[in-house]
């Protein structure tokens, strides 16, 4: 495999050239906070929290989307992208009804974690405070817009992984909304086949189980890999 | 909301002799159903229509073999697709920059006032929609508001929401100097 | 074809040209071409005189305008032509009467509005027949394809764009020899060429006029290009709103495929091409070239993160052309004239001439082409003959809700890609709106970040939630409920949004606040702190509900 | 206590709008409240019965949102009087559980608590803002720093002893009051 050097942190280092610069970033051990990407499904590059610096270009990277390249010079954690990085998680949490306390996925929630990694204590912008409804038609889930971050995971896992489709996204802007099918109750869409893999990939309290309260639903997606090997390296065999 | 029922997701959803399907049949065929053809067929169904109702969006999901999810999330992307019945007649008011400055958006609150109706909505009876546009490519007779297929140019609060009461009262609309835009000529199959 | 074409046109003693583009027909192009039409044939001359529905003079807000071409004499513009009058125009000229009426609706030959204009690519649009092939054809149409299929190879067009120096009309103004070379190097089975005429920035109608007034020259640019990178499709997408530009293209496309100047083995070589219109249905986002491919495979028109580039991997994965409309506008010159006839006008980065749409405070509004490096001052006083009313002159608006506002004080600066930059403005597509001293900059930043938190596709983070936020704050700095503190909140914002967005709406959405921020920071701080609204535009309704700083 | 002349750091808590929750946890420090007061002069309190916000406090701890004229009274003016201010729990920092009417139309919101159908047997007919028997509601609850500067923001809801006992010792140190990650989530 051929491979690349490039400097991360003051640091040489080197990377598969097929990497992107979060795995790079992620391999020297370096914590790059990212809400969007989910090793296993396709990159959306949207929630712009991964973004770098790039030494000689006069935009920053998204490192998830960014392939490597020899001798690029990367610098992970400037004052500046701390920054900027706060205040993305802060229109986040303002776009949205993040109450964390009465959330299915209080103390679970990357959306929640990450705030309190970042140093993020309060939010200084607006609370938009949108009147989104929840889908609750499902029989074993339930789709609760006001926690959603517009992350995409859903969509792709059920477009990439489980090949339904059920999931996509609706409206755009600060309207974009997740949807099933023709934007019907989602028990009520025939393709879904209630995998239940949206509802595990889902950073924040938008997707969980029926039944969970407040603080209960804890989420796994170590699936992912395990389904996606065993696919296309034919790892899993029995016979 | 469309309603919780699973049976929209049987059938084709195309009623058996609706001359309206006739237009999106022909698009369809003409793009080879081809599924980047997506977004012309949605135009031809809002032409066909007027607006996009659930059962067509379905009938082209089937046709184009696209998830449905993916035909309504493109549909509700694009500004120039309705998903609710427009009204009988219909006011486009231009907020483009030259629009802007030259205080369009007194007339919007003119019509809105006048005839009770919110920008982008439809008066309950159906008779008229209010929408607003960015630029119309007319800058030069700002403000414009396009109404019964007309490009009004160097309009004012007053003159607009007469125009639109005369049409509305039954009368003839009011002499301008202005001529019907050209409408976009049915493509050949 | 056209040379028939010339004889037919020799048979009329005088031709009367109707500017037939969206204006003018809002205004009653269409009504008194009727009206010259029918006056001719009540006289008889029908054989003598031609009345031709035309592409777009300029002076939009003087409309509908018309143009007398009369045998040895000197052609005559009219502006605001009326079914009444308009046969009066037969009896000045074709009889030769004295019409008193007339007289003060001829547009002087000397007028600034046309003098200090230089037309490269709207050289023809007033005077071709937009639905007719044939008229195209006389004016030496198509003899650039001609030229380029039989004499030279795909290396020597890019270098010819290379050497000519065109820049990107869309807005950045990247080189497009360089683009194109690109395009024509990377590897692939199949490239495409996309004209983008997605113009959603409001306030711009340059590329509208340009697909409805001389339509068959953005299609011989795409051809030219499609041999230049060796695609064999072409796109052009039309934003929705411009129907009139589509239904143009489309007969032009069939009347050139007809003629064998489009599709299979183009003028018998064994280049071929075809060109599809797009049409766009409202998305300003779209005119991003990633979205814009997105919605051209009839997706959701959501940009996706470069790299790879559109010239290396777009459409279905190959190589693809983009470039504006405007852009393919200025290839068939560049390749009749050559190169150096090209470079010869503007300055020493930018070459050649721009269209603006001008509007506005001013005189006279409407499409104008001029040499890069022109001062906005010849724009707004010579060409737009200065402010309505007498007033002074605040600020022109480039760029749309891209750009920014340049102040007075560089009302003597050349114009030009560079220039605007440093100005905190862009040329973007050209619309070039002029303020007076009623326009409230606040007000306007409000109005421009509007219209980017309507567009934005909601993708990423800090353009979805940061146009909002940043709306809302203009909206408390309108409408007296902001503070100081609103205002530094405003400033981070603006630089976060424009470093972390994912694509160029994103990254250009603070550009108008950011702009007037920086020429008139009084105005925001009179807003807030005095709830003065210097323009006299806000209605400061509402006080603060933070308290300051103790 | 509030007329205790010593040097002690002056401490007040302020209850705004919400469920009282911080306090509860302020108390459940337990035997640690004994050396938290040994520290300060509580001169201000809802567990204390004085009436009027005092002058002079070095340190107010705020629960709860502002929701209502008296909230945002209240806010300005104990603003004035100290010199910190603690958003003390997540309604203070976030707005939480009172925001959440936001999304809710105003007019129908006091109606509703008071005699729609399945609230009949609540307190019974509305009581006018206008009459002086309760505060007029603002159109829009907001967080505490939505109407006042705040120095300190100590999230959780409520936040947990162990975090109150680390902010009330970081505040009184007067080292900078930095809290650890597992201390500073909303929730």
């Amino acid at each position: 495999m051929s491979v690349v050097t490039l400097t991360i942190n003051d640091k040489l280092v080197s990377a598969p050239r097929t990497a992107t610069l979060l795995d790079a970033i992620q391999d020297q051990g370096i914590d790059v906070p990212t809400l969007c990407h989910l090793k296993g499904l396709s990159e959306r590059g949207g929630c712009r929290l991964c973004v770098v610096e790039v030494e000689g270009s006069p935009r920053l990277a998204a490192s998830c989307v960014t392939p490597v390249a020899e001798g690029m010079v990367i610098r992970t954690h400037t004052e500046k992208i701390i920054k900027y990085r706060r205040q993305m998680i802060e229109l986040l949490l303002a776009e949205r009804n993040h109450v964390c306390a009465v959330c299915v996925q209080n103390g679970n929630c990357e959306l929640q974690t990450l705030a309190a990694k970042l140093g993020v204590t309060s939010v200084r912008y607006d609370y938009i405070c949108p009147d989104l409804p929840m889908d609750a038609s499902h029989e074993r889930f339930v789709m609760d817009h006001n926690r959603c971050v517009l992350c995409g995971r859903c969509n792709r896992v059920c477009d990439e992984v489980e090949g339904a489709h059920t999931l996509d996204m609706a409206g755009r802007g600060i309207h974009s909304k997740v949807i099933a099918g023709m934007n019907q109750p989602w028990g009520t869409s025939r393709s879904c086949t209630s995998c239940g893999k949206c509802v595990q990939v889902c950073p924040t309290g938008a997707l969980f189980k029926k039944g969970s309260t407040a603080a209960e639903m804890k989420k796994q997606h170590d699936f992912l890999l395990w389904i996606l090997d065993g696919r296309e390296k034919k790892i899993w065999r029995w016979s | 909301m469309p309603e919780a029922s699973p049976k929209k997701d049987a059938g084709n959803g195309k009623p058996a002799a609706d001359p309206r399907y006739k237009g999106i049949d022909r698009v369809l065929k003409r793009q080879q159903y081809k599924q980047d053809a997506l977004i012309e067929v949605l135009t031809a169904a809002q032409e066909a229509f007027g607006y996009l109702p659930e059962e067509v969006m379905i009938y082209i999901a089937r046709q184009l073999k696209l998830p449905f999810s993916w035909v309504y999330g493109v549909a509700t992307f694009y500004h120039f697709f309705s998903l609710k019945p427009q009204g009988k007649h219909n006011a486009i008011v231009c907020l483009g920059t030259a629009c802007y400055v030259g205080r369009a958006n007194e007339i919007v609150d003119a019509i809105s006032k006048e005839f009770n109706v919110d920008p982008g909505q439809t008066t309950p009876d159906g008779e008229l929609t209010l929408t607003t546009t960015r630029c119309l490519g007319c800058c030069g007779l700002a403000p414009v508001v396009v109404f019964e297929n007309q490009v009004l140019g160097k309009e004012s609060p007053d003159t607009t929401v007469d125009k639109i009461r005369s049409v509305l009262s039954g009368a003839a609309p009011a002499a301008t100097g202005a001529t019907r835009v050209e409408q976009e000529e049915p493509l050949p199959a | 074809m056209a040379q028939s074409e010339l004889d037919r046109q020799k048979q009329f003693r005088c031709r009367m040209l109707v500017c037939a583009s969206t204006p003018c027909i809002s205004s009653g192009a269409l009504a008194v071409e009727e009206a010259l039409k029918k006056a001719v044939e009540a006289e008889g001359l029908q054989t003598e005189i031609e009345t031709v529905a035309t592409g777009c003079l300029g002076p939009c807000s003087r409309g509908p305008l018309v143009t007398v071409q009369y045998e040895g004499q000197p052609d005559v513009a009219y502006e605001g032509v009326t079914v009444e009058i308009a046969p009066f125009l037969l009896a000045k000229h074709a009889k030769g009467l004295l019409v008193p009426e007339l007289d003060n609706k001829a547009i002087p030959a000397d007028w600034p509005f046309f003098a200090k204009q230089k037309k490269l690519v709207l050289a023809e649009s007033g005077t071709v027949d937009p639905e007719k092939l044939e008229s195209y054809v006389a004016r030496g149409g198509y003899s650039a394809l001609g030229q380029t299929l039989r004499e030279m190879t795909p290396e020597e067009v890019c270098n010819e764009m290379v050497k000519s120096g065109l820049r990107g009309r869309g807005g950045a103004g990247f080189p497009t020899g360089l683009k194109w070379n690109m395009v024509r190097k990377a590897p692939g089975e199949r490239k495409y060429v996309v004209a983008n005429g997605d113009e959603g920035d409001p306030g711009a109608y340059m590329d509208r006029t340009l697909m409805e007034s001389d339509p068959h020259r953005v299609l011989e640019g795409m051809a030219i290009a499609g041999f230049a990178v060796g695609a064999d499709q072409g796109y052009i997408y039309v934003r929705g709103e411009y129907p009139l530009a589509a239904k143009r293209l489309e007969k032009a496309i069939r009347q050139a495929e007809r003629k064998g100047l489009l599709g299979s083995r183009i003028l018998d070589s064994n280049f071929n091409f075809r060109i599809d219109i797009r049409m766009g249905a409202g998305a300003f986002v779209c005119g991003e070239e990633t979205a814009l491919m997105q919605s051209i495979m009839g997706r959701r028109g959501q940009p996706v993160p470069r790299p790879p580039y559109p010239a290396n991997r777009g459409l279905w994965g190959g190589p693809t052309l983009i470039n504006n409309v405007e852009t393919f506008g200025n290839i068939t010159t560049i390749i009749t004239k050559g190169a150096t006839f090209y470079a010869a006008y503007g300055t020493e980065k930018s070459k050649g001439a721009k269209i603006f749409a001008l509007a506005g405070k001013v005189n006279n509004t409407g499409l104008i082409e001029v040499t890069i490096g022109i001062t906005l001052r010849e724009i707004v006083f010579d060409i737009g003959g200065g402010i309505r009313g007498g007033r002074p002159f605040k600020a022109a608006q480039t760029g749309g809700p891209s750009g920014g506002c340049i102040p007075s004080e560089y009302l003597v600066t050349p114009i030009d890609y560079e220039t605007l930059q440093r100005l905190g403005s862009i040329m973007g597509s050209g619309g070039l709106i002029v303020m007076d001293d009623q326009s409230c900059m606040p007000d306007v930043a409000k109005f421009f970040m509007e219209f980017c938190m309507d567009e934005s596709c909601g993708k990423c983070g800090p353009c979805r939630g940061g146009t909002v936020q940043m709306h809302r704050i203009l909206g408390k700095i309108t409408n007296g409920s902001a503070t100081m503190e609103d205002l530094s909140k405003l400033e981070e914002l603006c630089i976060m949004v424009k470093e972390t967005s994912l694509c160029g709406l994103g990254m250009t959405a603070p550009n108008p606040i950011y702009s007037t921020l920086r020429y008139f920071r009084d105005e925001y701080e009179a807003h807030i702190r005095d709830h003065h609204c210097p323009a006299g535009v806000c209605q400061f309704t509402e006080k603060p509900l933070r308290i300051a700083v103790a | 206590m509030a007329t205790s002349t010593s040097s002690k750091p002056r401490l007040a808590t302020v209850w705004l709008g919400g469920c009282a929750g911080c306090h509860m946890s302020l108390l459940d420090l337990d035997e640690r409240i004994v050396d938290v007061l040994n520290l300060v002069d509580l001169v201000y309190s809802p567990i204390a019965d004085i009436k009027h916000f005092p002058e002079g406090v070095d340190v107010t701890l705020v629960e709860g949102s502002v929701c209502n004229e008296e909230n945002l009274h209240l806010a300005r003016e104990l603003r004035k009087k100290s010199k910190l201010v603690v958003a003390f729990g997540d309604c203070a920092v976030t707005g939480n559980v009172p925001m959440m009417r936001n999304r809710l139309k105003l007019e129908g919101i006091i109606s509703a608590v008071y005699t729609e159908p399945f609230y009949r047997e609540g307190p019974g007919p509305v009581p006018q803002p206008e009459s002086g028997a309760i505060p007029a509601l603002l159109p829009k609850v907001v967080p505490l720093h939505g109407v006042i500067p705040v120095d300190v923001f100590l999230p959780g809801c409520p936040p947990s002893p162990d975090r109150i006992w680390a902010a009330i010792n970081a505040i009184l140190s007067g080292g900078p009051i930095e809290l650890p990650v597992e201390m500073r989530t909303f929730g």
